[in-house]
């Protein structure tokens, strides 16, 4: 005989103001299975746990229904609860009377109706709970981690110190990525390489950290603990194991037309190069869309060069399968294309140059050796004017919804650098708002201001046009009420931040959920901010949503941690609602794997006795429960119900129906 | 016919003589010239005594080779050209031991429906004989000319299947290739309104005594344990005590077969109340052709149905009515 | 191949040569412009409030008539295609003006939207092609030519379609199609203040002369526009700066067609 | 009418959602005609949306404003500033004895090159 | 005009919605987080993916006496478990248009896709669907008299 216990949870006036909790603790008293119930004001405090757990024992219940907030929020909580009291932990069903009704609806007498209907939903499903075991599966002790840029490199390091052997897969010759090139970094204004690359250099030289440039993630297989993962190691035409660094091809190969990526392509590059001085791995990689070799047959100055007859026009793309325990997510961000922005003449004018242009144009290592100089004509500029929020907060459908949060301190710091280095220069910036939370930020901005006599002006940028070789900024000057046009030299635009579009692939592969802005989603906005909700993933820097360097680093090693606190484990414990058939009904027919995700399902031949000694060997499915995801897309091809899902069986659910539908 | 029958007898006793099957599946005289059923025959005698074929032999073998193909030692069977759309079927599905069936293709010709007969007034049939598009039907009360056309099995009617499957065959006569559309009755429902139709299969259905002749004919329908069986799917029933009861069980059969149905009609022709349920599969059919491209199920032993695949361009199930989207 | 045609009333007297040209042009180019029947002036300013309909009826009739001969209507003078289009925008996704537009026409089926707006200069490309343009030409206009786009055919972008509304170069090509050098300038997209010299006679002058100066500083000899409206502006309050002419007129030169 | 219903008619008559504004001025640092305007476009907007709606139907801006589009155009939150602009201007001249020009001033101003469109545009724009 | 909206608040559907735990549950709870109401007489039906929906369940909540059912999963592409939805789209498809077929109006099931951060369109998703159903009237051609009787 089931012995039900309910819990009606007031979540403190949440549920009480509009849900009559007594009354529908009242009701359910007399359904039948039902030998407890009560109500309390917050069923998720340590008190309203020991509630439950003193019912479970004192009332040897069988079965729980806690009738409160989403079980999305604390399922687990209640599960454990019920665990602690000697109850299994799959004997316990939530009824959102929260989100699915008290805050929803606003009169008392429905609302308290549609939670009665809601716990006895429940009720009726848990009287068909059967307890379940979670089964457990091994963890292989190394972590892939995707994106070699600062969030990547902090999180392999975190981990690699931690002692377990980590991968870093970036697609670039070299990792480093964004921050590389960048000049300083707000608020403290440390020069950007020199704060990075000596962790590029740790990332080198970590015996449990192999960094896999050049190469891209391929296809992903498995799941937390155990995944599988293909990589392509793009042929970058130079063999890694022999390339010194020297650059003497770099030197010599008489193709340097090629764009230079890392410099914004403000300057150009040999066909052959190292992207920059301090790359990590320092080896050569040729553009074989700029090679002559490759191009035309004949050239093949830089292997004649090269002495340690490192270079090979012929390489190929190879392939690497390895496995991971644990996958971090760290690809980063671009900014946007300015092409509906053609108000602010980024096509037209060369001296309209976005943010991270200007970083390379103010950097030592840069196109201009750190000399601020105008790209049209190589002329210092004297008026420099900056436009914020370009393609940020934009909802017309041009720019990106969303404010991409680092661009407010990145133009104090220009412009702060700009009136340092050259104190004849004015400067001017436009600002819808000025946004700068953050430990020493507001003071940071101030100080542009203040200190510096940066004009900052509230207003915004209408059209930037070419009059007499003079950049015309007209905007307008809100606090005075003034449309005004301000003649300058160079342009900036604070340009808004995309995630890097490769992350649609490796979100893809990974099953990690995206939302509109292609940003990966995490489990909790606020308690589970690292995790995706794909088990075994985590998420570090821009590519979860806008964030500067401090916040990067901090999320990567808030990533580390979780990764670490996983990989140390044997085993995991794997989720028991899965697929299972019942082999006596199970006809073999094959329509539930051709419908399994994972490949969880497979066939056996399995002996079945007939009776009067007979036996008869049939072919059926069998689920391997650490591969089963428990989605339910088989039973529903199986013809003659065979495949059932734990903890939502086909009759839990049909039991649930028919209790929801009366009324 | 009868030569066919000759050539068939012939073979299948060579096959069991000299033991390359163990067994062979056919038909058998009934107690009327009109209702042969299938059986297999172990011996020649066997053979002698009882093997028919005829223009009666409608019933679909295919199904019987899942107990048989698993027997010892090999089976032959006759297969009409629809029947080897089931075979194929039930081998993609693991159910008939492939290697374990000799398949013999047989020419149909179209078959004849009994109750189409008695409906144009003519009972206590003694026997036919089959000039062109004539029938000639003896009885108890004489003989009648009827027009073939009009009195052959629903599935004949629009049949334009060809062997499958065959390790060998018994082709006599060329069959000719008719221009038919087999859809025709389904479009004809989909133009009525929703209450036309509505009534229509509330008529319809309300005639099923829940016999399950249509069940236990399908070949697709073949599974080990029914889910109306089975206490555990929350559906279990043996009998429509409620006009949902009717309606849900022609739902969910129509849907557990649907992309597996090979359109084989044998539902329709052993439906005791004459309700005509190939409509109901072959609205599945023609929508996933409409929605999906066109897909025979049986025509091939290996793949994927059109419901256990799909792709990321299909379209939205609000936006579907009569096999189109809006 | 023929395509219906809405003049407007513009083109039947202060600007015949815009009409003129581009009817004799399109000919040698193997369009027929067919003038619809018994058309009405479109108003020649879109009208923005929401409850605006009796307003914006001339406009659905030209399209419902259009819908019936051929699906396509051709404009020309830039005003009324922003009032056909952005009407026929109306009619297309805005329920209640299609709702209450129909009310009033009461057309044998109610019009909703489903003509397609075409500007001559879109003919040009997307119809003819700018390539073929350019096989036609006997006379290539070897002179450095400002386009003058104005508002009205740019904006709103959304509704309008017509070509980036920051950096629109359609004009550009046909100007490089019919031989010509183009000058872009950043004034090209600007309004010149045509529609308010009635009541400000002073504001048109700034913005024009702003135009011609900005054309003229970037090198242009001459200007063009396919607005009557812009053209008078230009021409009368322009400061003389520049010469500027309609765009078929030179599209005529180029090929040697003779009115 | 109350006040609040001339309020609510002018945004319907907008068609535009002035709570959508984050007073960027981006409509402003483009408007042709700012000088011209008494109460600039992003007033317009703001000014709507705090229900100042007087002062906006005594501005000289209404007879002002080009009906560019510029401000519509360059809004990065979807508001048509000159939508308010004529909704105000709408509610203007469809008052007794306000238009916003009257046939007697027409000759004058007209010489013999003004093509038909700007003297039926005015009409439109400014009369009832 | 009154009049005729309280005549038809008289019928007030039965709803069913069958929610995929990931993002349509995830988006009714972000509804419910947002205070976006709906009518109470929707209720929800937690289920690990939309593809775990067997027909059985649609029938069963119209034998039971709900008025109309509402599927709701993740956007296609976006499935959780990769793949699930695509199978949904093409069983309720197939069913839908096959429950038409059989006379049963086609507005009275539905499959709408609700990411976790459409809250808004969750709630405005139901309302519509119950509007829809309020004027479609209560389910008689799918509803078993045994159990209306035994109210």
């Amino acid at each position: 005989m089931q012995r039900i216990g309910v819990f009606i949870c007031w979540c403190g006036s949440n549920i009480a103001a509009t849900v009559d909790v007594e009354k529908v603790a009242e009701v359910i008293k007399s359904e039948p299975g039902v030998v407890y119930s009560a109500n309390y004001q917050y069923m998720c405090s340590e008190n309203g746990q020991q509630l439950i757990k003193q019912a479970i024992k004192e009332h040897n219940l069988t079965g729980v229904v806690v009738g409160a907030c989403s079980p999305r929020m604390h399922e687990a909580t209640f599960r454990k609860a019920a665990e602690e009291a000697g109850l299994n932990p799959y004997m316990v069903e939530i009824a959102n009377i929260r989100e699915h009704c008290s805050w929803i609806h606003k009169d008392m007498d429905e609302a308290t109706e549609k939670a009665v209907i809601l716990v006895r939903t429940a009720i009726a499903k848990v009287k068909l709970n059967a307890p379940l075991t979670a089964g457990e599966s091994p963890v292989v002790k190394r972590a892939l981690v995707i994106g070699g840029g600062i969030a990547g490199i902090q999180a392999a390091l975190d981990i690699a110190d931690a002692g377990f052997e980590v991968d870093i897969v970036e697609k670039n010759a070299t990792i480093g990525g964004r921050m590389a090139q960048l000049d300083k970094t707000f608020p403290t204004l440390d020069c950007s390489a020199c704060i990075l690359t000596p962790k590029m250099v740790d990332c080198a030289q970590h015996e449990k950290i192999d960094i896999l440039s050049y190469s891209e993630v391929e296809d992903v297989k498995g799941f937390v603990g155990n995944f599988s993962v293909k990589i392509r190691r793009k042929a970058r035409f130079v063999d890694e194991t022999k390339c010194t660094g020297c650059k003497i091809c770099m030197e010599k190969c008489p193709s340097k037309k090629g764009l230079n990526e890392f410099n914004m392509n403000l300057n150009t590059r040999p066909a052959i190069y190292i992207p920059f001085a301090q790359a990590i791995p320092n080896v050569a990689v040729i553009d074989p869309t700029q090679c002559i070799k490759m191009k035309t047959g004949k050239c093949g100055i830089c292997q004649k060069f090269c002495g340690v007859g490192a270079i090979d026009y012929e390489q190929k793309d190879t392939f690497i399968e390895r496995q991971y325990g644990a996958i971090v997510v760290a690809t980063g961000f671009k900014p946007i294309a300015l092409d509906n922005f053609n108000e602010y003449g980024y096509a037209d004018n060369k001296d309209v140059i976005t943010s991270l242009e200007l970083e390379r144009l103010m950097n030592a290592a840069g196109p201009t050796n750190g000399v601020l100089l105008r790209p049209s004509d190589g002329e210092h500029p004297k008026v420099v004017t900056f436009i914020q929020c370009v393609g940020s907060r934009d909802t017309s459908g041009c720019g990106k919804p969303y404010c991409s949060k680092i661009c407010c301190m990145y133009t104090a710091k220009h412009a702060m650098m700009i009136r340092e280095k050259y104190p004849d220069t004015e400067v001017h910036v436009f600002y819808i708002d000025v946004r700068t939370p953050g430990k020493n930020y507001d003071e940071f901005y101030r100080r542009a201001v203040e200190q510096y006599g940066v004009d900052y002006i509230k207003g915004m940028v209408g059209k930037v046009y070419n009059e007499n070789g003079k950049l015309m900024v007209q905007g307008s000057n809100l606090i005075d009420n003034e449309q005004i046009t301000i003649e300058s030299d160079l342009v900036v635009l604070a340009t808004a931040i995309e995630p890097e579009p490769s992350v649609r692939k490796v979100a893809t592969l990974l099953t990690a959920s995206i939302d509109t802005n292609n940003f990966l989603t995490e489990s909790h906005a606020k308690l589970r901010p690292v995790e995706s909700p794909t088990a075994g993933v985590y998420l570090a820097g821009v590519c979860q949503g806008p964030k500067d360097i401090p916040e990067t680093v901090s999320q990567a090693s808030a990533c580390a941690a979780k990764v670490i606190g996983l990989l140390v484990k044997d085993k995991l414990k794997t989720n028991p609602c899965v697929a299972s058939p019942d082999e006596n009904m199970c006809n073999g027919c094959s329509q539930c794997a051709n419908v399994c995700a994972y490949g969880a399902i497979t066939y056996i031949d399995k002996e079945f006795r007939l009776g009067g000694g007979k036996t008869e060997i049939r072919r059926v499915a069998s689920v391997n429960p650490a591969v089963c995801q428990g989605c339910g897309a088989c039973t529903v091809t199986c013809p003659s119900g065979a495949m059932d899902l734990k903890g939502f069986s086909s009759k839990q659910i049909m039991s649930e129906v028919e209790a929801i539908c009366k009324m | 016919m009868k030569d066919v029958e000759l050539k068939m007898l012939e073979r299948a006793k060579e096959l069991l003589a000299s033991g390359e099957v163990a067994r062979v599946v056919g038909w058998k005289k009934g107690d009327f010239c009109y209702d042969p059923s299938p059986a297999v025959f172990k011996t020649v005698e066997e053979l002698e005594n009882g093997f028919v074929y005829d223009y009666f032999c409608g019933a679909n073998l295919s199904k019987y080779l899942i107990d048989v193909s698993k027997k010892e030692g090999k089976t032959a069977v006759f297969l009409k050209p629809c029947d080897t759309y089931s075979f194929n079927q039930l081998v993609k599905e693991h159910r008939i031991k492939r290697e374990n069936v000799y398949v013999i293709a047989v020419e149909c010709m179209a078959k004849l429906d009994i109750e189409k007969i008695k409906a144009k007034g003519v009972s206590f049939v003694t026997g036919v004989e089959v000039v062109e598009k004539d029938v000639k039907v003896s009885s108890l009360y004489g003989e009648t000319t009827l027009y073939k056309p009009e009195i052959v099995l629903e599935k004949c009617a629009v049949c334009n299947k060809t062997h499958q499957v065959k390790d060998e065959e018994i082709i006599l006569h060329e069959r000719p290739v008719r221009d038919v559309n087999r859809f025709a009755e389904v479009e004809k429902l989909e133009a009525m309104t929703e209450d036309e139709r509505f009534a229509f299969w509330k008529e319809q259905l309300s005639k099923c005594i829940r016999c399950n002749a249509c069940r236990n004919v399908c070949p697709a329908c073949s599974c080990i344990k029914c889910v109306f069986d089975n206490p555990n799917s929350g559906i279990a029933a043996k009998a429509n005590d409620s006009e949902f009861e009717e309606k849900m069980f022609h739902i969910i059969r129509a849907y557990h077969v649907a992309g597996r149905c090979t359109d084989c009609g044998e539902c329709s022709r052993v439906c005791p109340q004459n309700i005509p349920l190939h409509l109901l599969n072959r609205k599945f059919i023609k929508d996933m052709d409409g929605l999906y491209g066109e897909y025979q199920a049986g025509e091939s032993s290996e793949g994927k149905t059109p419901l256990t695949s799909y792709t990321e361009e299909d379209k939205e199930p609000n936006d579907v009515f009569n096999g189109e989207a809006k | 191949m023929k395509i219906s045609y809405y003049p407007g009333c513009t083109l039947r007297t202060k600007a015949k040569e815009l009409d003129v040209t581009a009817r004799l042009c399109a000919e040698a180019l193997g369009v027929q412009m067919e003038e619809i029947e018994n058309w009405q002036c479109c108003g020649a300013v879109y009208p923005m409030g929401t409850d605006e309909i009796a307003t914006k009826l001339s406009a659905v009739r030209a399209l419902d008539y259009a819908k019936h001969n051929g699906g396509k209507l051709l404009t020309l003078c830039s005003a009324c295609h922003n009032v056909i289009k952005r009407t026929n925008e109306d009619m297309k996704t805005n329920a209640d003006i299609c709702f209450r537009a129909n009310n009033y026409l009461k057309l044998d089926e109610p019009y909703k939207g489903e003509t397609e707006v075409i500007h001559y200069l879109e003919m040009l490309k997307n119809v003819v092609g700018f390539d073929a343009i350019k096989k036609a030409v006997v006379n290539p206009i070897n002179r450095k030519i400002g386009a003058y786009y104005g508002c009205l055919l740019l904006r709103p972008s959304g509704v309008m379609a017509f070509d980036n509304p920051e950096n629109p170069t359609i004009i550009e090509d046909f100007i490089r199609a019919i031989g010509g050098t183009p000058v872009v300038y950043p004034f090209r997209n600007e309004c010149c203040g045509a529609y308010v010299s009635l009541k400000n006679s002073e504001l048109p002058k700034q913005k024009s002369m702003k135009v011609l100066s900005s054309a003229k500083e970037k090198g242009a000899e001459e200007v063009i526009t396919a607005c009557p409206l812009c053209l008078y502006n230009l021409q009368a309050n322009g400061g003389d700066i520049l010469p500027v002419k309609y765009f078929t007129e030179l599209l005529a030169e180029a090929l040697g067609v003779k009115a | 009418m109350t006040k609040e219903e001339r309020i609510e008619n002018l945004n319907r008559l907008s068609g535009t959602d002035v709570r959508k504004c984050m007073k960027c001025g981006k409509c402003s640092g483009r408007c042709p005609a700012f000088k011209d305007m008494d109460i600039k476009p992003h007033q317009f907007v703001s000014m709507l949306a705090k229900g100042k709606i007087d002062e906006l139907l005594e501005s000289e801006a209404i007879w002002n404003c080009l009906s560019c589009m510029a401000c519509v155009e360059r809004c990065p939150r979807g508001v048509a500033p000159a939508a308010v602009v004529e909704a105000v201007r709408d509610t203007v001249v469809r008052m007794q004895g306000k238009n916003g020009i009257k046939a007697e001033e027409i000759p004058p101003i007209v010489d013999e090159l003004i093509p038909q469109q700007l003297l039926v545009s005015a009409y439109r724009k400014y009369n009832k | 005009m009154q009049d005729v909206t309280t005549e038809k608040k008289e019928f007030t559907p039965n709803i069913v919605a069958f929610c995929c735990n990931w993002c349509s549950y995830a988006g009714a709870d972000l509804a419910g987080s947002s205070r976006l109401t709906y009518p109470a007489n929707v209720k929800i039906i937690r289920v690990p993916c939309s593809c775990r929906v067997n027909p059985m369940f649609i029938l069963k909540a119209y034998q039971q006496g709900a008025d109309g059912v509402i599927l709701c999963g993740c956007h296609p592409g976006d499935c959780h478990y990769v793949t699930g939805n695509y199978y949904t789209r093409r069983r309720m498809a197939t069913l839908f248009s096959f429950l038409n077929y059989m006379g049963i109006e086609k507005e009275r099931t539905r499959v709408e896709w609700v990411s976790a951060a459409e809250g808004a369109r969750f709630s405005a998703v139901m309302n519509d669907f119950v509007k829809t159903i309020t004027e479609l009237g209560e389910n008689k051609r799918l509803s078993d008299l045994r159990v209306k009787e035994g109210e």
